[in-house]
């Protein structure tokens, strides 16, 4: 039997740091699964990539080629546009999504996307996260009162979600916020820096992507801005985001779900399973343990598990993408369980349920030192029941607007048997 | 003949200079309807400026203009079709990746009155219109005997017959008023006398008054009932044929040598 | 002097500074627009593949200067091909057509750079710091300034290069009638060459600039969208042009997100020089400096 | 360099050409310029003269045209593959039809344009510039205007002049009088019989105005629909009546031998 | 610009005619039976919107020689007035907020046509880069645009025309084919019409045009708008029929870009142009990444296949161009003149 995994991967371009980093990542961990256990309990993993280059009608294309495929498990590409795209394709097509730490907030909910998995963080958590990571470096949410944070925002769909929020965020706390587009790409930030330079906020964030990060760094220094005042959101958080930056970047903190560096068992094992065999994704050796490969792992690691847990239910064979998603519905990994996968220190845990596609990610901060990132917070809770009702609100506007009855998850968990009747109609 | 309100043109005092250059400068020049009046005159004497002026291309800086019974001081160009004005260009001014045929029923583009939805939606009026134009702009192409390159690209035929078709362009309208800026040049003798020949003929059939700038007297001789030549932008004579062969200072300024070589193409 | 002032001065001199770096990129055009019409799509490409082969060379141990030879012999090299292999099959055609062939070109040294040298992003450190420096509570930064030397000095060259040989002329003859010029024995291959070459040059210059601010990756062939304003309020024929405008479509873009922005909603920065240069270009529809268009019948 | 044994400085065998890889403009033309010699073309519309000598220029491929058969001898070198420039260093210089001034150059840069081809120096080009000046007074008052904007008859003058300014050893006009006032025809044919007794410039004309041409041609060849139909001294073709005849010539002339797909 | 390339006038008819006849048979007839969801989906419907496109911008490029490249943002003018229409008057059939929408882009054309009144070429062209910017700003900006959604991406509604649904693959094909071939059968008659002449006529010799009594600014203005109204309804197609989402990005001046060239390699001036354009920049690449799959395996890098497909179509570009400067469409005719025997 085999489970296969179709990756729209994106290794040209301007992305394509990200790309080869993520996916290379997630390849790496299929493969030690394949090389060391021999799949997943007998099944065999697959994959293939079709290159997007980052576009939407790229990412649709390569979804229509490879949809087709026998076994298909989940779908991962790395853009909220694609991943926007696919939503009514994979509902109707019954496969899961999955947009670890990106991609559409109200999918959280799973009563009403059931399967979409905005893994680990999605935007609004984000922001809840970094706000409290400022607490503690004020000493408080209450210290935050009278504070100025100025939100550097990238001119796309992406960078504008987490408007709202933060303004809600900042009614809550008291502090005040100023949110300044960046229009894309984002390769000349003059003005916007000279603006802050005006406002004289207590902290920047970043909330970038690409060429935008390093421009913001330089012409944070070019202004006289301390990079160590300027925290970086989670697609702000890589090498390829700092080093180009150079010096401008030394003190720079970011967010991340995963830390990076190569000291984790099942990095190691990545390392001496894989890359010593030769089969190793990674063009570059030096980028082993970056902050995408890592995050390539820990989405392969996720992906993972969440077939095992399926095979549980349904049996250690080739699953469809309704069981799968039952899998990814009931992905509880706790300390424990992380320390055993070799991950302990990497990631924290997850806890996904069927209301709750997310699955209480916790995040901890990294800071640039001008050659590799070390942690610098411990592992922190955003404030998600603070966030709930704002994404059940959305979600369910989302719901009248297309007409669906949201599940009812309580009724479901207690017949336990949605699974089979599910894969009952993906047969 | 008598210059008066027979006439279709009238020019009073006309003048134009680029920053200092005198283009031309009071001119008065009069043609009668039917009239052939050709204007002649050394490189550089204001000749096509002239007729550009009058065809609105140029702003004259004095003097004033009567077309028909309009008057002006500047010509507006996009009325100058509707004044029942047409007119050749001195280099080629053919629309060259349209074929013959549609070269010059573009001529009638002023009296196109369907609508564009009646044309999209191909209603009766738009299709009794557009076969009525077709056969009026076949019948000038036979006319001219141009029948044979009737669906070629204009830019590609050689440069006589491109005279040619801009003549058939301007004529399927017909014009009160031709203005035809040295319509022969690059032609060899034979393709002139028949040049010459359309040239009468749409006087003829049309009763067109055609202004007339062409380098070859023998061919000038010929056709026109009045001659006016410029000099560095001055009119220095008008008259008949025969009085402006015999004006020395028209000797001197433009035809020069004695025996000018077109002598011997006006024999043929 | 009062702080609104003292950052009124700021934004301004930001401004002209960023100016000078769009005018950089934007003199690659030009050169290519002097002798074929036509706007380069390739210059993007061209800048990004000059700055990439430079750094990745640099990662391969060479030395800074033996570095900056060898990309130099390199562009010299893509020009030449380009001559020959592209421009001159196609004499005498239409700009629209040249300037798809540009497309072409521009494919090419894309996939050809990222191929040779892979996708990653690589820091280019060319040594001048980015730290600014306070003049009376202005701050200026010493690498812009040292952009803004080297573009003067490379406006000043080529200015000079076409007033005092007559390439200028027959550069513009070429553009003009390339069937007329070729007529009157005027070495075509030579010029093209010689100016793609030289825009190959001028897009190493700009790659390196850029790249040492934005690192070398795929996005700094972005930045030429940064260099059409101020080709078509400079003119797109007109080095000079292009400077100049490269200086006020700098500090009026920059000027305009400060203070207009706030009002408008932030971001303006993407069109509001495009509206400024056609608004100018309503008045004066060949550019500050551009070369009119000559037609009489 | 030297000209072929027989003292022919071009030679033009059994040439053939098409436009765009259809339409056939030459079908055998045959012609043979001696060293001193001026020769006139003659031929009606479409007859094949501008064809001719751009295919001698080597300028065929900049109009969508090609060679398909036949070869092209000046000074005894095979030149059909010669680039334009090299032809023009050469002494082989033309004038294109329809003037082709650089409309945005002056007057003046048109002229001196023609002498960057052949790199005549600084002191070469203010002398050739007066004697065009001399040449053709007219342009004089004009050099600063841009040439687009002076009349037709001066754009001719230009596009000679600018011929003239690289020192030609073989000149090759493309219909010189067309546009210009008799006297000005009769002034530039004056020169250049001239520079052709005293500086033994050759010269090769296409001439529509064929008692022109034959007035002052030492020979003369006559073009129909592509094909070089007779060939001999001016009055011998003059005496010739079919000669006569084709003065009136064929009242519309056959269009390339091509048919509309439609 | 000028550009002297033969427009349709100049080219075979009948044949032509026929051809048409038989292609459509095909689309409508063989297609749909044999076609694979994967043909449909990630194909045949994004060549059809973007050919559609391609047709809108060569009337007002490739026919009244108007550079342009603004065609991304009057798709998105199109798109979103769809959207708008149809999330705001939920009564409006489908037909009519097409409809609706061609027109909302077509005024915007207008609008942004104002300076082709004055400059020319590639400062016309650069000038409609203005345009293209601000739509792309506005539409990021004004959330009310978007529905509010937060991220500023929209899911288009279902195609639903008279109760009966278009919302699978090949319902989404057919659906746009079928406006595709509306509108190309309009702009047809639109180029072969007196309008369509003095398109070229003002492209050709502006000057003659006015003297002949072209009324040259309406015109112009006019090609704006017939231009953008199709362009704008391939918005829609891209929007509601391809991806199904309607996001900002997705009408970058990458795609200004991509639709000026599929006009300008298919070939300026004639309306299978724009097909033959899209065939080789939109499907061509697709071919040539699966070719390369094929022969290398699925293992094989992606990001390399990518590379060497981009240096392999640019070649193919320059190489078509130097064989044929006029593009597809004339290198076509060429081939069918050599096969007719020549009468
Ligand atoms: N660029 C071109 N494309 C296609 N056909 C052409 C082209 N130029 C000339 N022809 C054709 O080639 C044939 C010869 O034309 P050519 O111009 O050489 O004749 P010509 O003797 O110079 O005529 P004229 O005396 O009017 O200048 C003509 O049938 C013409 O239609
Ligand atoms: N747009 C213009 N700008 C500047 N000067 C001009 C312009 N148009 C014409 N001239 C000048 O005005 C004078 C008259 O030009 P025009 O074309 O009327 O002469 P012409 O009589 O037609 O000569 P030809 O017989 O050679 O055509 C010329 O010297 C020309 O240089
Ligand atoms: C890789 C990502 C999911 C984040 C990226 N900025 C985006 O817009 O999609
Ligand atoms: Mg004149
Ligand atoms: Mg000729």
């Amino acid at each position: 039997d085999e489970q296969y995994f179709p990756l729209q991967s994106y290794r040209v371009g301007p992305y394509a740091a990200g790309g080869t980093g993520f996916f290379g990542g997630f390849i790496d961990y299929l493969t030690l699964i394949n090389s060391r256990d021999g799949g997943v309990n007998g099944v065999k993993l697959t994959w293939s990539e079709g290159e997007t280059q980052y576009e939407v009608e790229r990412g649709v294309e390569v979804y229509e080629r490879l949809k087709s495929r026998p076994g298909i498990a989940a779908w991962n590409p790395l853009s909220v546009g694609i991943a926007y795209a696919m939503i009514d394709r994979i509902t109707a097509d019954k496969v899961p999504l999955i947009t670890i730490n990106h991609g559409r907030t109200d999918s959280t909910d799973g009563r009403v996307f059931p399967f979409v998995f905005p893994l680990l963080l999605n935007p609004y958590s984000e922001t809840s996260g970094i706000v409290e990571y400022l607490a503690t470096r004020e000493g408080g949410l209450d210290k935050l009162k009278g504070k100025t944070i100025a939100v550097l925002y990238h001119g796309s769909p992406y960078g504008k979600e987490t408007i709202p929020i933060y303004e809600q965020l900042a009614k809550q706390h008291g502090f005040k916020v100023e949110q300044i587009e960046v229009p894309h790409p984002g390769n000349e930030q003059q003005s916007q820096w000279l603006t802050i330079r005006r406002l004289r906020p207590d902290y920047v964030v970043l909330r970038g992507w690409g060429v935008m990060n390093p421009v913001a760094l330089k012409t944070a220094q070019k202004t006289g801005f301390p990079a160590s005042r300027i925290v970086g959101n989670v697609w702000s958080n890589s090498e390829e985001d700092v080093i180009p930056a150079g010096d401008a970047a030394k003190g720079y903190v970011a967010i991340t779900t995963q830390a990076s560096g190569t000291q984790y068992p099942v990095i190691q094992e990545i390392v001496r399973g894989v890359y010593e065999t030769g089969a190793g994704n990674l063009a570059d050796k030096k980028r082993i343990g970056s902050v995408y490969h890592n995050l390539g792992v820990l989405n392969g690691i996720l992906n993972v598990e969440a077939v095992r847990i399926a095979q549980e239910k349904f049996g250690r064979r080739t699953l469809t993408g309704d069981e799968v998603r039952w899998g990814f519905e009931h992905l509880r990994l706790d300390e424990a369980r992380v320390a055993k996968l070799g991950a302990k220190g990497l990631f924290h845990s997850i806890n996904v349920t069927c209301a709750n596609h997310e699955g209480e990610g916790r995040v901890t901060f990294q800071q640039w030192d001008g050659a590799k990132w070390s942690v610098v917070s411990d592992w922190i809770k955003p404030d998600w029941a603070a966030l709930r009702p704002i994404i059940e609100a959305s979600s369910t506007a989302y719901a009248k607007e297309r007409g669906l009855t949201p599940r009812d998850c309580e009724a479901e968990e207690r017949v336990g048997d949605t699974g089979k009747r599910a894969s009952a109609e993906g047969k | 003949m008598v210059a008066g309100d027979e006439d279709i043109l009238a020019v009073e005092g006309l003048s134009l200079s680029f920053g200092g250059a005198v283009a031309f400068a009071e001119i008065d020049l009069s043609v009668a309807a039917g009239e052939i009046h050709a204007i002649i005159g050394p490189n550089g004497a204001g000749k096509s400026s002239l007729i550009n002026a009058i065809t609105g291309l140029y702003a004259p800086q004095a003097g004033r203009l009567r077309i028909g019974d309009a008057r002006f001081a500047r010509v507006p160009a996009r009325r100058l079709a509707e004044l029942g004005v047409a007119r050749t260009f001195q280099n080629l001014a053919l629309f060259k990746s349209l074929s013959v045929v549609e070269n010059v029923l573009s001529g009638l583009a002023n009296v196109q009155r369907a609508g564009l939805t009646a044309q999209l939606l191909g209603l009766s009026a738009a299709r009794r219109e557009a076969t009525e134009h077709r056969a009026r702009a076949e019948s000038v192409i036979d006319f001219l005997q141009l029948g044979m390159f009737r669906g070629r690209a204009a830019g590609s035929l050689p440069y006589g017959l491109q005279k040619r078709v801009e003549l058939a362009r301007a004529l399927v309208a017909n014009p009160r008023l031709l203005l035809l800026d040295e319509p022969m040049a690059g032609m060899s003798a034979a393709e002139k006398a028949e040049m010459s020949g359309f040239v009468l003929a749409a006087r003829e059939m049309l009763g067109t008054a055609i202004v007339l700038i062409e380098h070859d007297i023998g061919v000038v001789m010929r056709l026109s009932d009045r001659i006016t030549v410029l000099d560095h932008g001055r009119r220095i004579a008008t008259g008949t044929p025969h009085e402006i062969q015999a004006n020395p200072a028209v000797i001197a300024a433009y035809l020069g040598a004695e025996d000018d070589p077109e002598n011997e193409a006006k024999a043929a | 002097m009062s702080p609104d002032l003292a950052f009124l001065v700021e934004v301004v001199v930001g401004g002209l500074l960023s100016g000078v770096m769009y005018a950089l990129v934007a003199i690659g055009f030009v050169l290519i627009y002097k002798t074929s019409g036509v706007l380069n799509f390739a210059q993007g490409a061209m800048v990004l593949f000059a700055a990439l082969t430079f750094v990745s060379l640099i990662e391969r141990g060479l030395p800074f200067p033996a570095a900056l030879a060898a990309t130099l012999a390199v562009m010299v090299v893509v020009g030449l091909t380009i001559e020959r292999a592209v421009l001159r099959p196609l004499v005498n055609q239409p700009p629209i057509t040249l300037f798809m062939a540009t497309l072409g070109v521009a494919y090419v040294i894309e996939g050809a750079a990222q191929l040779a040298w892979g996708t990653q992003v690589h820091a280019l450190d060319l040594g001048i710091d980015d730290t600014p420096f306070d003049v009376a509570g202005v701050l200026v930064s010493r690498f812009d300034l040292f952009a803004a030397a080297l573009a003067g000095l490379m406006v000043a060259l080529l200015t000079l290069f076409f007033r005092f040989t007559r390439t200028g002329l027959a550069f513009r003859a070429v553009a003009e009638d390339p069937l007329a010029a070729l007529n009157a024995g005027l070495r075509l291959p030579r010029i093209w060459s010689a100016v793609w070459i030289a825009s190959g040059i001028v897009a190493l210059v700009a790659g390196l600039l850029w790249g040492a601010r934005l690192g070398v990756q795929f996005s700094l062939s972005l930045v030429v969208l940064k260099a059409l304003p101020v080709l078509v309020l400079g003119g797109f024929d007109s080095i000079a042009g292009a400077i100049v405008a490269g200086l006020i479509v700098g500090a009026a873009e920059k000027l305009a997100e400060v203070y207009l922005g706030p009002f408008i909603g932030g971001g303006i920065e993407g069109w509001i020089a495009y509206v400024a240069a056609l608004a100018f270009l309503l008045i004066k529809p060949s550019g500050l400096f551009g070369q009119r268009s000559v037609e009489r019948v | 360099m030297t000209s072929d044994r027989d003292g022919s400085l071009l030679r033009v065998e059994a040439l053939e050409a098409v436009y765009g890889g259809a339409v056939q403009a030459l079908s055998g033309v045959d012609l043979v310029v001696r060293e001193g010699e001026i020769v006139a073309l003659v031929g009606a519309n479409g007859a094949g003269k501008t064809t001719l000598l751009r295919a001698i220029s080597n300028l065929l491929p900049a109009t969508r045209g090609q060679i398909r058969a036949g070869r092209i001898a000046y000074a005894g070198r095979d030149v059909s593959r010669t680039r334009t420039d090299a032809l023009v260093r050469a002494g082989l210089v033309g004038v294109l039809e329809g003037r082709h001034c650089f409309r945005a150059l002056t007057v003046e840069e048109n002229l001196i344009a023609g002498g960057l081809g052949r790199g005549s120096g600084r002191a070469d080009l203010r002398a050739d510039l007066e004697w065009v000046y001399a040449l053709f007074p007219r342009l004089t008052e004009k050099r600063r205007l841009p040439a687009g904007l002076i009349s037709g008859g001066e754009q001719q003058m230009t596009a000679i002049g600018r011929a003239l300014m690289g020192r030609p050893r073989l000149l090759v006009l493309d219909e010189p009088s067309m546009g210009l006032a008799p006297k000005v025809t009769a002034e530039i044919y004056r020169v250049l019989v001239d520079l052709n007794r005293e500086r033994g410039l050759t010269l090769l004309i296409a001439e529509q105005s064929v008692t022109l041409a034959l007035r002052h041609a030492h020979r003369s060849v006559v073009l129909e629909n592509g094909l070089s139909v007779l060939e001999g001294g001016a009055e011998t073709l003059r005496a010739r009546d079919d000669i006569q005849r084709f003065y009136l010539g064929p009242r519309v002339t056959a269009p390339a031998r091509e048919r509309q797909p439609a | 610009m000028a550009t002297a390339l033969p427009v349709t006038s100049a080219q075979p008819r009948r044949a032509g005619a026929a051809g048409i006849l038989l292609l459509l048979a095909i689309a409508y007839g063989l297609v749909p039976l044999v076609g694979t969801s994967y043909l449909f989906e990630a194909i045949l419907t994004p060549f059809l919107a973007l050919a559609l496109a391609g047709l809108g911008l060569n009337l007002l490029t490739g026919y009244a020689g108007l550079l342009s490249l603004g065609s991304a943002a009057f798709m998105a003018v199109g798109a979103y007035a769809a959207f708008n229409l149809s999330l705001r008057l939920p009564g409006l059939p489908l037909p009519a907020t097409i409809l609706l929408a061609g027109l909302i882009a077509a005024s915007a054309g207008v609008i942004a046509g104002l300076p082709a009144l004055r400059l020319r070429g590639f400062y016309l062209a650069v000038s409609t880069l203005a345009v293209q910017f601000f739509v792309a700003w506005a539409l990021n900006r004004i959330g009310w645009l978007s529905n509010d959604s937060p991220s500023g991406i929209i899911d288009a509604p279902r195609l639903v025309i008279a109760g009966l649904s278009f919302d699978d693959a090949r319902g989404r094909y057919l659906f746009s084919l079928t406006i595709v071939a509306l509108l190309t059968v309009l702009a047809w008659r639109l180029v072969r019409s007196p309008t369509g002449r003095n398109l070229v006529a003002i492209r050709d010799h502006e000057t003659a045009a006015r003297i002949v009594g072209v009324k040259v600014a309406r015109t112009k203005l006019l090609a704006f708008a017939l231009s953008s109204f199709i362009v704008g309804i391939a918005g829609v197609l891209w929007a509601f029929a391809y991806l199904r989402t309607v996001e900002p990005a997705g009408f970058n001046l990458d795609r200004s870009f991509q639709i000026l060239f599929i006009v300008i390699i298919g070939g300026l001036g004639t309306l299978r142009g724009a097909f033959l354009g899209a065939g080789f920049m939109v499907v061509l690449p697709l071919l040539l990444s699966r070719l390369g799959t094929a022969l290398l395996g699925d293992g094989f890098d992606t990001g390399t296949l990518e590379m060497v497909q981009r240096i392999v179509l640019g070649t193919l570009i320059v190489a078509v161009l130097i064989r044929e400067p006029a593009g597809l469409a004339a290198l076509l005719d060429r081939a069918f003149r050599r096969l007719s025997p020549r009468s």
